[in-house]
C-alpha cells in the first residue's frame, strides 16, 4: 500500500476523521453519535494511518500505549460515576455544572465525562487491536 | 405543487432509485467474477447507502442523518483500502478458478 | 418542567449503601489501573491483592447488613426502579459475592506459581479483576439486562485468561469455549429482547410483579430460553461440552478461578430467574429441569471415571456439582433451594481448591495425565491431605462442607417424593452421583497418590521421582491450604451457613422482601 | 421564496444524485472488465454521492449543515480517487489484467521489463 | 475425675480424634513407643466407660447433647444404654490392645505415625457410631468408619491388591452409607425426629407407615453392606490386604459389627415384622454357611479368619432377625465372645506371619515349641470359638440353641442350620489352633521365635477374657446381657445364664453334636477343601470377580459415554445446543397454546387480515429485500472472503432498516461496526493462507439446514406471539418525559446510555477494554511461542 | 410491518445458525455476526416499530411533540452491538491464532484439547 | 507555518460543523485540530503554500466542470446499447512533469475523477503515471490534454 498518492492523501484524511470523531462524540448527547461512534471513527483513522504509513510511524505518533488510553477511559467513566458519592446520591447520579466563560455557558456534566471516557476506551482498544494486527514483527505491545 | 411536496416526492423517487441501485450493486457482489469486482461493488454500495441515508435525511427533515452518511464515507474508505491490501497480497490465489473461467 | 416522582427527589442514599456498588466499581477501576502498570514486576499483584481485600471488606459489611436488615438495594443514578438499574443484594447474592472475592484473592496468590513463565505483561491481574467485576456484578444486580452485561464482562475476561500463555492446546480449548459461551450469551440476549417485548420492563423485582399476568405460552417460552442460556453457562447436561473441552487447557490458576466462579454464576442466574422471577414458568419446566438435573448428576461423574487427564477429570466433578444445583432448583421447596444455594457456595470454595491442588500435583509430578503420575502419598503428606479432603468434600462425605447441601437436597427430594416422581428420582440420582463421584475420586487418589508411579512401575521399586517444590509452590500451597481449611471448618460448624441458606432460600421462594427492598412494593402492576 | 427555490433545487439535486448513483451501479454490472467498471464506480459514485449531500445542504438551509455537507463532498472527492487507485493498482499487481478488448497496456510492458532486467 | 457424665460421654467419642491428630507428631517424637503412649487413650476410655456403666446397668441411659446445627435441628447427641455400652467397651478395650500391638507389628515402618492416626480416628468413629443418638450423627460416624478403614486397608498402598481391597470396601460400604442416610432422612420425615432415643418411643411410626418397606430396605441395605452379608460379603476377605492389626480390629468387634449394631438399634422400630425376620434370617443363614464353607476352602490364616467372620456376622444377623429374648441374648453373648476370640486369633495370625514369615497353614506346623505364649493365646481363643464349656463361646452357643429349641418346624430348620454352621466353625477353630502350632515343625521363611510382649498382650488378654467371662455367667448375664437386651427389645430382660450341664436338656446333645461334627470337619479338612475348591473352580466366578467385572464394565461404559458426548467436535456440540434451542422454542409454545393466534377466531379475526401485506413502502421493501439478498449472498459465497464481503450487504441493510424505523443512533453504530467488522476480518484474512474454497460435506447440509430453519422459525413465531400483546411503555415514557428537563439531553437514546442506564455502559466499556487486553494477550504470545518452537 | 421484521429475524437467525454449523471457523464467525444481527433486530422489533421518528427531542422543546420510536430497545441494542463487536474481534483474532498454531480452519481437525484417539482409561486400581 | 495554518483551517471547520462560531468554540476547535496534527506531526511535510486563491479557484472550477462532464460521459457509455463499440480501453503511460508528492497526488486524483481516465499507478521514479482510459482515441491527445489541463494548473498553484 506504499504509494505516493495514498501516503500524501492520508494525513488529510486522517485529520478529517479525527476532528469528525471528536465532533460526533461531543454532540452525542443531543443528536446521533456519542462516545462509542466517536471512538470508533477515531480508531478507524488510526487504522488508515497505519495502512498508509506503517505501524511504527503510528506508534511513534501516538506516544502513549493505546491500551493505557483505554484504561484512562474506564477510569474517567468510573470516577465520573463515583463523584455522586459526595452528594449523597447513588452511584452514577449525574451532576451538572454550568461554567460562565464570557458570553458563553459551557455545560459540564458527569454524563459528558462518562461519554468521553467511552470515547477513549473505544479509541484506545480498537487502535491497540488494529495496530497489533497490522504489525508484522514483534512489537512492544 | 408546493416546494415541500416536491421535495417529498423527489425524495421518494430518489429513495426508490437508490433502493434499486442497492439491489443492482449487489448483483456484482454476488456474481463477481473476481474479487476486485466484488470489492468495487461493495465500495459502490457504501456510496449508494450514503445517498440513501441522505435521501432519508431530506425526507424526514432530520439533517442530523447527514453525519451518518459522512461517517459511512469515512469508514467505507477504510474498508476499501483494507480489501485492496488483501487483493495485493492474496488476491489472485483465491480467484484462480474465476480468472480461468473468464479468459 | 416534568415533575419527578417525589421519591426520586427525596431519597437520600447513605454512604454505607455504597458497599453494594463499590465491589464492582473497585474491581473495574482496579482492572483499568493495573492495565497501565502491567509491565511492572510487583505492582500488579500487590495492586490486585489490595483491591480484592478492599472488595472483601465491602462485601463482609454488605453481608452483615443483609443478614441483619434484609435485602439491600441501590438504584443507579437515583432513577428509582423500574427506570434505573438496581443493584440488589439478598443473602445468596451477598454470600456468593463474598465467596467469589475470597476465592479470587487466593487464586491471585496461588497464581504466583506461574510467574516464572509469565512476566505479567499480558495483563493477567487486570483480567482477574475484570472477571471478578463480572462475577460480582452478576451476583448483585437486580436488572436482567444488566445481568447480561456482567455476563459479558465475565466472558471477555475469561477469554483473556484462557488464552494467556497461548499454547496450541489453549487455543483449541478457547475456540470451543469461546463459541459456545458467546452463543449462550447471545441466546440470553434473545430471551431478553423477548422479555422486554412481552413485559416492558427489565428490573427483576418488576418482572416478578408483572410476569404472572403475561401470556403464559410466551412467558414459558422465554423461561425455556433462559434455561437453555443459563444452562449452557452453568454447564448443565447436555449443553456442557465446552467445559471439559477447555477447562484443562489454561494454567491451573486460571482453571481454578473458572471452576470456582464461572459455572456458578450460570447456576445462580438459573436460581434467580427461574425460581425467584418466573416461578410459574418454573413449575411448567419442572420436569425438564428434573430430567436435566438427573442426567447431569448421573453422566458427569462417568466422565470423571473415564478421563485420565487429571484436570479434565476434575472438570466433570464441576459438572456433577451443577447437577446437584439443578436438582435443588427442580425441587420446589425451600429446602431444595437452600441446598442448591449452599451447594453453589460449597462449589465456589471446593472446586477452586481442587483445581489448585491438582495444579500442585501437576507441578510435583511434572505430568498432566494420571497414567504418568504416582508416588505422592509417600512424598507429601500435606498434599495428600488436601487432595483427600477435597475429594471427600466433592463426593459429599461428612463432615466436610459438601455434605450439608447434599443432605438438604436429599431431604428436599424425600419431602417432594410424596408429590410426584421428581423427588424420588432425584434422591436416586443424588445417591448414584455420590457413589460414582466417590469411585472416580478414589481411583484418582489410588493412581496419583497411592501408586508408586506410572502404570507398570513395580510396587517394590523406588517411587517415581518428583519435582522438588520451589518457594513459589510453597506460597501456592499455603494459599490453597487456607481454602481447604475453610472447607473443613465450615463443614464442621455449618450452622451459620445453613441458617443463611435457609433464610436466603425463603427469600427466593417468597421474594416479597426483595421486592420491598427494591422499592416496588407499592407500585400498581 | 428563496427557501422554496433552495428546496426545489435540493429536490432536483437529490434525484440527479440518485440517477447518477443508479447509473454507476448499472455500469458496474454492465461494463465488461474490472478497470472499465472502476470508471463507473468512481465517477458516477462520487458525483452521485456528492450531489445527494449537496441536496441535503440545500434543503436544510442551515449554515452548519451546509458546511458539513461541503466537507463531506470534499471528503468523498478526496477518498474516491485514492481508493480507486489503490484498488486498481492492487488488482493489477496481483495479476488481474485488463480484459481482452484492451488495446494497449503500457503498465504490463513496464512490469515485464522490470522483472526481465 | 471431676467430669460430668455427659461431658465424659462426649469425651469418649471425641478423644480418639484428638489423639489421631496428635499421633503423627507423637510418633515423630517417640518412635514406636508412641503406641504405648497412644494406647492410654482407649485404655482411659475403657476406664471411663466402666465408671459410667453403673447407672446403665441399673437400667438408665446417659445422654449428652451439644448444639451443633440448631438451624437444622441437629444436635450432636450421644447416649449410652446397654447396647452402646457393650459395643463401646468392646471397641475401646480391643482398641487399646490393637494400638499396642501395632506399635510392635509396624515397628520401624516409616508411616507408623500415620497408621496410628488412622487407627485412632477409626476407633473414634466407631465409638461415635455406637454412642450417637442423632441418626445424622450416626450416619456421619458411619461414613467416617468407611473412610478411615479405606485408609487402613490401603495402608500397604504400593500393592495393587491393597488398593483394590480398599476401594472395594469403600464402594460397598459407601453404597450402604447412602442407604443409611436416605433411610434416616425418610425416618425423620415420617417421625419428625432425628433422635434414636425419641424414635424408639414411637414404635408404630415406621412400621405402620406406607413407606415401611422402603425404610426397612434402606436400613437393611446399610447394615448388610457394612456387615458383609451374602452376596455383599466379598469385600471383607479382600480387606485382609490391610496390615493384621487392622484386620484384627475391623473384623472382630468394630467396622463389620456396625451393621449388627444398627439392626439391633432399629429392632424396636423396624423389627418384629415377618419381612424383617424373614429377610434377616434368610440372609443371615446363607451368610453363615457360605462363610463357614469359605473358611474351609482357604489355607491362609487371615483368609480363614476373614471367612469365619463372615459366617459369624451371618449368625448375628440371623439372631437379630429371630428377635426373641433368647435370640437377642444369644446375639449379645455371641458378639462378646466373637469379639474376644476373633481379635485374638487375628493377632495370633499376625504374630505368626510376623515371626515365621508365612500365614499358610499348609506350610506351618509345630510352632507351639517356638512360640508357646502365642499358642496359649491361640488355644484360648479357639476353644472359645469351638464353644467349650467354661468359655464365653459356650454360652453363646447354648443361648442360640435355647432360642430355637421347641419352636415350630421352621425354627427347627434354622436350628439345624445353626448346628451345621457352628460345627463348621468349630472345625475351622480346631484347624487354626492345631495346624500351625502342633504336629511336625516345618521350615518357615523366617526362623520363628516368640513375638514381642506388645503383640502377645492381645491374644492372651482376650483369650483370658473369654475364659473369665465364661467363668462368670452371672456377671455376664446381669451386666452385659440384661442391659443390652433391654436396650434392644425395649423392655426389661431377666438374666438367666448359668452353666447347667443337664443331660436331660436337648441343649447338651446339640452341643455335643456340634463338637462331634466339628471334629469330623477338622479331620476331613483336606478333603473338604479339595471338594470346595473344585466346586468354586467349576462355578468359574464369585461375587469378587463380579465386582471387578462391574467396576471395569463401569469404567468402559463411562469411557464410551464420555467419548460419545465429548469427542472434541465443536460442530456436534453446536448441533446439540441448537436441538435444545429448537425444543426450548417449540415445546412451551405447543404445550401452552402459543400458536393459537395463528388459527382464525371470531374476536381476533382472520389471520390473513392481521398479516395482510403490511403497509411497507416500496423502498422499505427494497431494504428488506436487500437484507434477504445479502443473507443469501453470504450463504452461497464460494469463498470466505466473498462471504465477508457479502456480510457487508446484510449489515448495511440492517442499518437502513434501523434508520427507516426511527433509530439513527442504531443505524449509525450498526454501519460503523459492520464496516469495521469487514475491515478487521479482511486484515486477518490478509495474514492467513487459507484454501480458497470451503464447503461442508454434502450429507450435512440438509441436517444443518433443517435445524437452522426450525430454530429460525421458532424465534420468529415466538416473537410474533410476543407482538400479539401490547407493550407496556412505562419506561420509555418516563425517559421521554424526563430526558430534556431533568437529564438535560435531547438524544434520548444517548441519555439512556450515559445516564438512565449508564451502569450498563460502564460494563460495556469494560468489555471493550477487556477485549483489548484479551486480544493483546493472544497476539503477544504468538512470537514467543513460535520463536520457542522448532 | 412488525410481522415482516419478525419473519426477517427468523431469516437472520436461520442463516446464522446454518453458518455456525459450517465447521469453518471464519464462517462460524460470520454466522455469529449474522445471528447477533438477528437478535438485535429481534430486540428492535420486540420494542414495537414506528416509522421514521427518531427519539430525539427537537431543540427548544421539553418533550417530543408526537409519538416517537421507542428509545429503550435502541439503547439496549447499542450496548449489545458494542459487546458483540468486542466478542467478535476477540474470536476473530483467536481464529487467526488458532489457524497459525493448529494449521486448521476446520473445527473437525481441531482436536488438541480432546484428542481423537485418547487411550482407554486403565482398568486397574 | 503550514501547521499553524492547518490548525486555523481545522478550527474554522470545527466551528462550521458544530454551527457555533463563538470564540470559545473556535479555541476548542483549534485545540482539537492541534491534537490531530500532533498525532500526524511526522507525516505532514512542508507543503507548498495554498495561498493563491485565484489559481486554486480556477483549478477547482475546472475540476468541477470536468467532473460533471465525466460523470455524464460515463453515464452515456453505461447506457449505450452496444457497449463493445463504445469502449476502447487501454492503459497508457503518461509522463509527469510535476514532482512533489502533493502535486502528483492532486493530479492523479483529478485524472481519476475526470472523463474516461483512471489513475492506476505511479512509477517508482515518479516519472510516469499509468492511466486507464475508457475510450482511447489517440494517446498523444490524451497526454497533451492532461499536461495542458490539470498538470499546468496544478503547477501554477504550487509554484
Ligand atoms: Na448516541
Ligand atoms: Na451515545
Amino acid at each position: 500500500m506504499n504509494t505516493v498518492i495514498f501516503r500524501t492523501a492520508a494525513p488529510l484524511i486522517v485529520a478529517t476523521m479525527l476532528v469528525f470523531s471528536v465532533y460526533v462524540c461531543l454532540r452525542g448527547h443531543n443528536e446521533p453519535g456519542g462516545g462509542f461512534i466517536g471512538g470508533l471513527i477515531a480508531a478507524a483513522s488510526i487504522a488508515v494511518f497505519g495502512m498508509a504509513s506503517g505501524v511504527p510511524a503510528v506508534r511513534r505518533a501516538l506516544k502513549v500505549d493505546p491500551l493505557a488510553i483505554a484504561s484512562f477511559g474506564v477510569l474517567l467513566a468510573g470516577f465520573s460515576g463515583l463523584l455522586s458519592l459526595f452528594i449523597h446520591a447513588p452511584f452514577m447520579t449525574s451532576i451538572w455544572l454550568y461554567l460562565e466563560l464570557g458570553d458563553t455557558t459551557v455545560p459540564l456534566s458527569t454524563p459528558m465525562f462518562f461519554d468521553i471516557g467511552v470515547y477513549f476506551v473505544v479509541f484506545g482498544t480498537l487502535s491497540a487491536i488494529a495496530l497489533a494486527l497490522e504489525s508484522d514483527h514483534e512489537e512492544d505491545l | 405543487m408546493s416546494a415541500a411536496a416536491f421535495v417529498d416526492l423527489s425524495s421518494l423517487i430518489a429513495l426508490i432509485l437508490l433502493g434499486v441501485a442497492l439491489l443492482v450493486s449487489i448483483i456484482r457482489i454476488v456474481i463477481g467474477p473476481t474479487l476486485p469486482d466484488r470489492v468495487l461493488a461493495l465500495d459502490l454500495m457504501t456510496v449508494v447507502a450514503m445517498g440513501f441515508i441522505g435521501a432519508i435525511a431530506v425526507r424526514t427533515g432530520l439533517m442530523l442523518y447527514l453525519d451518518i452518511a459522512i461517517a459511512l464515507a469515512l469508514l467505507g474508505f477504510l474498508a476499501t483500502v483494507a480489501l485492496a491490501r488483501y487483493i495485493l497480497r492474496r488476491g489472485l490465489k483465491t480467484d484462480a478458478a474465476a480468472m480461468e473461467a473468464q479468459s | 418542567m416534568t415533575e419527578l416522582p417525589q421519591a426520586m427527589i427525596e431519597t437520600v442514599t447513605l454512604a454505607a449503601d455504597w458497599v453494594l456498588v463499590l465491589p464492582i466499581v473497585l474491581a473495574l477501576l482496579g482492572a483499568a489501573a493495573l492495565l497501565v502498570v502491567r509491565r511492572s514486576n510487583n505492582l500488579p499483584v500487590l495492586g490486585a491483592v489490595l483491591v480484592i481485600v478492599a472488595i472483601i471488606a465491602c462485601e463482609i459489611s454488605l453481608l452483615l447488613r443483609v443478614v441483619s436488615e434484609g435485602p439491600l438495594s441501590m438504584t443507579m443514578g437515583k432513577w428509582l426502579p423500574p427506570f434505573g438499574i438496581s443493584l440488589t443484594a439478598d443473602l445468596f447474592g451477598a454470600a456468593f459475592a463474598l465467596a467469589a472475592s475470597v476465592v479470587t484473592l487466593v487464586v491471585v496468590l496461588y497464581a504466583e506459581i506461574d510467574r516464572e513463565g509469565n512476566d505479567g505483561r499480558d495483563g493477567f491481574h487486570s483480567m482477574v479483576l475484570l472477571l471478578l467485576a463480572g462475577v460480582t456484578g452478576s451476583f448483585l444486580t437486580g436488572d436482567l439486562f444488566n445481568l447480561y452485561v456482567w455476563f459479558e464482562v465475565m466472558l471477555i475476561a475469561s477469554f483473556g485468561l484462557i488464552v494467556s500463555g497461548g499454547s496450541p492446546l489453549q487455543l483449541d480449548g478457547a475456540v470451543k469455549y469461546g463459541f459456545l459461551n458467546f452463543l449462550a450469551t447471545t441466546l440470553f440476549l434473545l430471551a431478553l429482547g423477548l422479555t422486554y417485548g412481552l413485559l416492558g420492563t427489565l428490573n427483576m423485582a418488576d418482572i416478578m410483579r408483572v410476569a404472572p399476568e403475561a401470556n403464559r405460552a410466551a412467558m414459558t417460552g422465554i423461561a425455556a430460553l433462559l434455561l437453555l442460556a443459563f444452562g449452557m453457562k452453568a454447564a448443565a447436561f447436555p449443553v456442557n461440552a465446552w467445559l471439559p473441552a477447555s477447562y484443562h487447557t489454561p494454567t491451573p490458576a486460571v482453571s481454578a478461578l473458572f471452576a470456582g466462579l464461572l459455572t456458578k454464576v450460570g447456576a445462580y442466574a438459573l436460581l434467580r430467574s427461574l425460581v425467584a422471577i418466573l416461578p410459574d414458568s418454573r413449575d411448567v419446566l419442572e420436569p425438564v429441569l428434573a430430567v436435566l438435573a438427573i442426567a447431569t448428576l448421573v453422566i458427569a461423574p462417568l466422565g470423571a471415571i473415564a478421563e485420565t487427564h487429571l484436570r479434565r477429570a476434575v472438570g466433570f466433578f464441576v459438572i456433577g456439582g451443577i447437577g446437584a444445583i439443578l436438582a435443588g432448583l427442580s425441587l420446589p421447596n425451600v429446602i431444595g433451594i437452600a441446598g442448591a444455594g449452599i451447594y453453589i457456595f460449597h462449589a465456589i470454595l471446593a472446586m477452586t481448591a481442587l483445581y489448585m491442588v491438582v495444579g500442585l500435583v501437576e507441578a510435583r509430578t511434572g505430568a498432566s495425565d494420571t497414567r504418568q503420575m504416582g508416588g505422592l502419598y509417600a512424598a507429601s503428606a500435606p498434599l495428600s491431605i488436601l487432595f483427600f479432603v477435597l475429594i471427600l468434600a466433592v463426593a459429599g462425605v461428612p463432615p466436610f462442607l459438601g455434605f450439608w447441601p447434599k443432605l438438604l437436597l436429599l431431604e428436599a427430594g424425600v419431602v417432594d417424593a410424596e408429590l410426584g416422581w421428581v423427588g424420588s428420582a432425584m434422591v436416586v440420582a443424588l445417591v448414584i452421583n455420590a457413589v460414582l463421584t466417590l469411585i472416580a475420586g478414589t481411583r484418582l487418589w489410588s493412581h496419583i497418590f497411592w501408586r508408586n508411579g506410572p502404570e507398570g512401575l513395580p510396587a517394590s521399586g523406588e517411587p517415581m521421582a518428583l519435582v522438588a517444590p520451589t518457594p513459589r509452590v510453597r506460597l501456592a500451597f499455603g494459599a490453597v491450604s487456607v481454602l481447604v481449611l475453610g472447607v473443613v471448618l465450615i463443614g464442621l460448624w455449618p450452622n451459620p451457613l445453613i441458617e443463611v441458606g435457609q433464610r436466603a432460600a425463603a427469600d427466593i421462594v417468597d421474594p416479597s422482601r426483595y421486592v420491598e427492598a427494591v422499592g416496588l412494593a407499592g407500585v400498581e402492576p | 421564496m428563496i427557501g422554496d427555490i433552495a428546496l426545489c433545487l435540493g429536490g432536483v439535486l437529490l434525484i440527479l444524485g440518485a440517477i447518477f448513483t443508479l447509473l454507476a451501479a448499472v455500469g458496474v454490472v454492465r461494463l465488461p472488465d474490472l478497470y472499465t467498471r472502476m470508471h463507473a464506480a468512481s465517477k458516477a459514485g462520487a458525483v452521485g454521492g456528492g450531489l445527494v449531500l449537496l441536496a441535503v445542504a440545500m434543503v436544510s438551509m442551515d449554515a452548519a449543515v451546509v458546511l458539513r455537507a461541503v466537507i463531506g463532498v470534499i471528503f468523498v472527492l478526496l477518498t474516491t480517487p485514492v481508493s480507486a487507485h489503490l484498488l486498481a493498482r492492487a488488482s493489477y499487481i496481483a495479476g488481474y489484467h485488463a480484459g481482452e478488448s484492451t488495446l494497449r497496456d503500457d503498465l504490463k510492458t513496464r512490469l515485464e521489463q522490470s522483472s526481465g532486467s | 475425675m471431676g467430669l460430668s457424665l455427659d461431658a465424659s460421654i462426649a469425651l469418649v467419642a471425641l478423644a480418639p480424634f484428638l489423639a489421631a491428630i496428635l499421633a503423627p507428631f507423637i510418633h515423630r517424637l517417640a518412635g514406636s513407643y508412641s503406641a504405648w503412649i497412644l494406647a492410654i487413650v482407649p485404655a482411659g476410655i475403657v476406664m471411663l466407660l466402666i465408671r459410667l456403666a453403673e447407672p446403665v446397668i441399673a437400667g438408665g441411659t446417659i445422654a449428652a447433647a451439644i448444639d451443633w446445627v440448631p438451624s437444622y435441628g441437629l444436635t450432636l447427641a450421644f447416649f449410652l444404654d446397654g447396647l452402646s455400652l457393650v459395643f463401646a467397651l468392646t471397641i475401646a478395650g480391643i482398641g487399646a490392645l490393637i494400638v499396642l500391638y501395632s506399635g510392635a507389628y509396624l515397628k520401624g515402618h516409616p508411616h507408623q505415625g500415620r497408621f496410628l492416626a488412622y487407627l485412632l480416628a477409626f476407633m473414634g468413629s466407631m465409638l461415635g457410631l455406637v454412642l450417637a443418638d442423632n441418626m445424622l450423627a450416626l450416619f456421619m460416624f458411619w461414613e467416617a468408619t468407611s473412610i478411615t478403614s479405606f485408609l487402613l486397608i490401603g495402608f500397604d498402598h504400593n500393592r495393587q491388591a491393597a488398593r483394590r481391597g480398599a476401594i472395594q470396601a469403600l464402594v460397598i460400604t459407601n453404597i450402604g452409607g447412602m442407604c443409611l442416610l436416605v433411610g434416616a432422612i425418610v425416618a425423620q420425615h415420617l417421625s419428625g425426629t432425628w433422635l434414636l432415643s425419641e424414635l424408639r418411643g414411637l414404635e408404630g411410626v415406621l412400621k405402620d407407615s406406607a413407606l415401611y418397606g422402603l425404610v426397612l430396605a434402606l436400613f437393611i441395605g446399610a447394615a448388610f453392606t457394612k456387615s458383609a452379608q451374602f452376596p455383599l460379603h466379598f469385600w471383607l476377605p479382600n480387606a485382609m490386604e490391610a496390615p493384621t492389626p487392622v484386620s484384627a480390629f475391623l473384623h472382630s468387634a468394630t467396622m463389620v459389627q456396625a451393621g449388627v449394631y444398627l439392626l439391633g438399634r432399629m429392632t424396636p422400630v423396624l423389627g418384629g415384622t415377618s419381612v424383617w425376620t424373614g429377610v434377616l434370617v434368610a440372609f443371615g443363614g446363607v451368610t453363615l454357611i457360605w462363610g463357614a464353607l469359605g473358611a474351609l476352602k482357604e489355607t491362609d490364616l487371615k483368609q480363614i479368619l476373614a471367612q469365619t467372620t463372615i459366617a459369624s456376622l451371618g449368625l448375628l444377623v440371623l439372631l437379630i432377625g429371630l428377635g426373641s429374648e433368647a435370640a437377642i441374648a444369644a446375639m449379645l453373648v455371641y458378639f462378646v465372645a466373637h469379639a474376644c476370640y476373633k481379635a485374638g486369633l487375628f493377632m495370633v495370625a499376625g504374630a505368626v506371619d510376623h515371626e515365621a514369615g508365612t500365614r499358610d497353614i499348609t506350610a506351618l506346623g509345630g510352632l507351639a515349641d517356638k512360640m508357646p505364649v502365642t499358642f496359649i493365646g491361640a488355644a484360648l481363643a479357639a476353644l472359645s470359638m469351638v464353644g467349650l464349656p467354661l468359655t464365653v463361646g459356650y454360652f453363646a452357643k447354648e443361648e442360640m440353641y435355647l432360642a430355637l429349641v421347641g419352636g415350630d418346624w421352621l425354627m427347627l430348620v434354622v436350628l439345624a442350620l445353626l448346628v451345621i454352621g457352628n460345627a463348621l466353625l468349630a472345625g475351622v477353630a480346631l484347624i487354626v489352633m492345631i495346624r500351625p502350632f502342633l504336629g511336625d515343625a516345618l521350615p518357615t521363611p523366617k526362623s520363628a521365635h516368640e513375638a514381642p510382649v506388645a503383640m502377645l498382650a492381645g491374644p492372651i488378654l482376650l483369650g483370658g477374657a473369654g475364659v473369665v467371662a465364661g467363668l462368670l455367667p452371672d456377671w455376664l448375664g446381669h451386666d452385659v446381657l440384661a442391659p443390652g437386651a433391654t436396650a434392644i427389645l425395649g423392655h426389661a430382660v431377666e438374666p438367666h445364664l448359668k452353666l447347667a450341664l443337664d443331660l436331660a436338656s436337648p441343649l447338651i446333645w446339640l452341643s455335643a453334636l456340634t463338637w462331634l461334627l466339628g471334629i469330623v470337619v477338622f479331620r476331613q479338612a483336606h478333603a473338604i477343601r479339595t471338594v470346595l475348591r473344585r466346586l468354586s473352580a467349576g462355578l468359574g466366578w464369585s461375587a469378587d470377580t463380579v465386582f471387578d467385572a462391574v467396576m471395569f464394565g463401569l469404567i468402559r461404559f463411562a469411557a464410551t459415554v464420555t467419548r460419545a458426548l465429548h469427542h472434541g467436535k465443536l460442530e456436534f456440540y453446536l448441533v446439540v445446543v441448537f436441538v435444545a434451542l429448537a425444543v426450548a422454542l417449540f415445546w412451551p409454545m405447543l404445550a401452552l397454546g402459543g400458536l393459537d393466534w395463528i388459527v382464525p377466531t371470531a374476536e381476533l379475526g382472520d389471520w390473513s387480515k392481521r398479516l395482510v401485506l403490511p403497509e411497507l413502502r416500496p423502498y422499505e421493501w427494497g431494504v428488506v429485500l436487500l437484507a434477504v439478498l445479502g443473507l443469501l449472498a453470504v450463504l452461497i459465497a464460494q469463498s470466505r472472503l466473498i462471504a465477508i464481503l457479502s456480510l457487508g450487504i446484510q449489515g448495511t441493510a440492517l442499518a437502513l432498516i434501523f434508520l427507516l424505523f426511527g433509530a439513527p443512533d442504531l443505524a449509525f453504530t450498526q454501519l460503523m461496526v459492520e464496516v469495521l467488522s469487514v475491515v478487521i476480518l479482511t486484515i486477518v484474512m490478509t495474514n492467513l493462507r487459507l484454501d480458497a474454497r470451503d464447503h461442508r460435506p454434502f450429507e450435512d447440509w440438509a441436517r444443518d439446514g433443517t435445524l437452522a430453519v426450525v430454530c429460525g422459525a421458532g424465534v420468529s413465531l415466538l416473537l410474533m406471539l410476543v407482538l400479539t400483546g401490547t407493550l407496556d411503555t412505562r419506561l420509555s415514557d418516563f425517559f421521554t418525559a424526563t430526558s430534556v428537563p431533568i437529564a438535560h439531553g435531547a438524544n434520548i437514546v444517548n441519555v439512556i446510555l450515559v445516564d438512565y442506564r449508564g451502569f450498563d455502559t460502564l460494563g460495556e466499556i469494560s468489555v471493550v477494554m477487556g477485549a483489548g487486553i484479551a486480544i493483546l494477550a493472544l497476539l503477544r504470545r504468538r512470537k514467543k511461542a513460535e520463536g520457542a518452537g522448532p | 410491518m412488525d410481522y415482516v421484521l419478525a419473519a426477517l429475524v427468523g431469516v437472520f437467525v436461520s442463516l446464522g445458525i446454518y453458518l455456525l454449523l459450517s465447521r469453518s471457523v471464519i464462517r462460524m464467525l460470520i454466522g455469529m455476526t449474522v445471528l447477533g444481527n438477528g437478535v438485535n433486530l429481534l430486540i428492535f422489533t420486540a420494542g414495537r416499530v414506528t416509522r421514521e421518528v427518531a427519539p430525539i427531542v427537537p431543540a427548544g422543546l421539553d418533550a417530543p411533540a408526537g409519538p416517537i420510536a421507542n428509545p429503550l430497545p435502541q439503547a439496549l441494542i447499542l450496548t449489545a452491538i458494542v459487546i458483540g463487536f468486542s466478542m467478535f474481534s476477540f474470536l476473530l483474532v483467536l481464529a487467526f491464532r488458532a489457524y497459525k498454531s493448529l494449521d486448521a480452519d476446520n473445527t473437525d481437525t481441531m482436536r488438541l484439547a480432546e484428542p481423537e484417539n485418547a487411550p482407554q482409561p486403565p482398568l486397574s486400581y | 507555518m503550514s501547521g499553524a495554518f492547518l490548525v486555523v483551517i481545522l478550527a474554522l471547520g470545527w466551528a462550521g460543523i458544530t454551527g457555533n462560531f463563538s470564540g470559545l468554540n473556535l479555541l476548542f476547535g483549534g485545540l482539537i485540530g492541534g491534537g490531530a496534527l500532533l498525532i500526524l506531526r511526522y507525516s505532514i511535510r512542508q507543503q507548498g503554500a495554498l495561498g493563491r486563491a485565484g489559481r486554486v479557484l480556477s483549478l477547482v472550477g475546472l475540476f468541477l466542470y470536468e467532473l460533471m462532464v465525466s460523470a455524464i460521459n460515463v453515464a452515456l457509455i453505461v447506457l449505450h446499447p452496444n457497449l463493445k463499440s463504445a469502449l476502447k480501453p487501454a492503459i497508457v503511460a503518461v509522463p509527469l512533469t510535476v514532482k512533489s508528492d502533493a502535486e502528483i497526488t492532486l493530479l492523479a486524483n483529478m485524472i481519476t475523477l475526470t472523463p474516461g481516465t483512471l489513475t492506476v499507478d505511479v512509477a517508482e521514479d515518479r516519472s510516469v503515471l499509468y492511466v486507464h482510459v475508457l475510450a482511447m482515441e489517440s494517446d498523444t491527445a490524451l497526454i497533451a490534454g492532461i499536461a495542458n489541463g490539470f498538470e499546468a494548473r496544478i503547477k501554477e498553484v504550487f509554484q
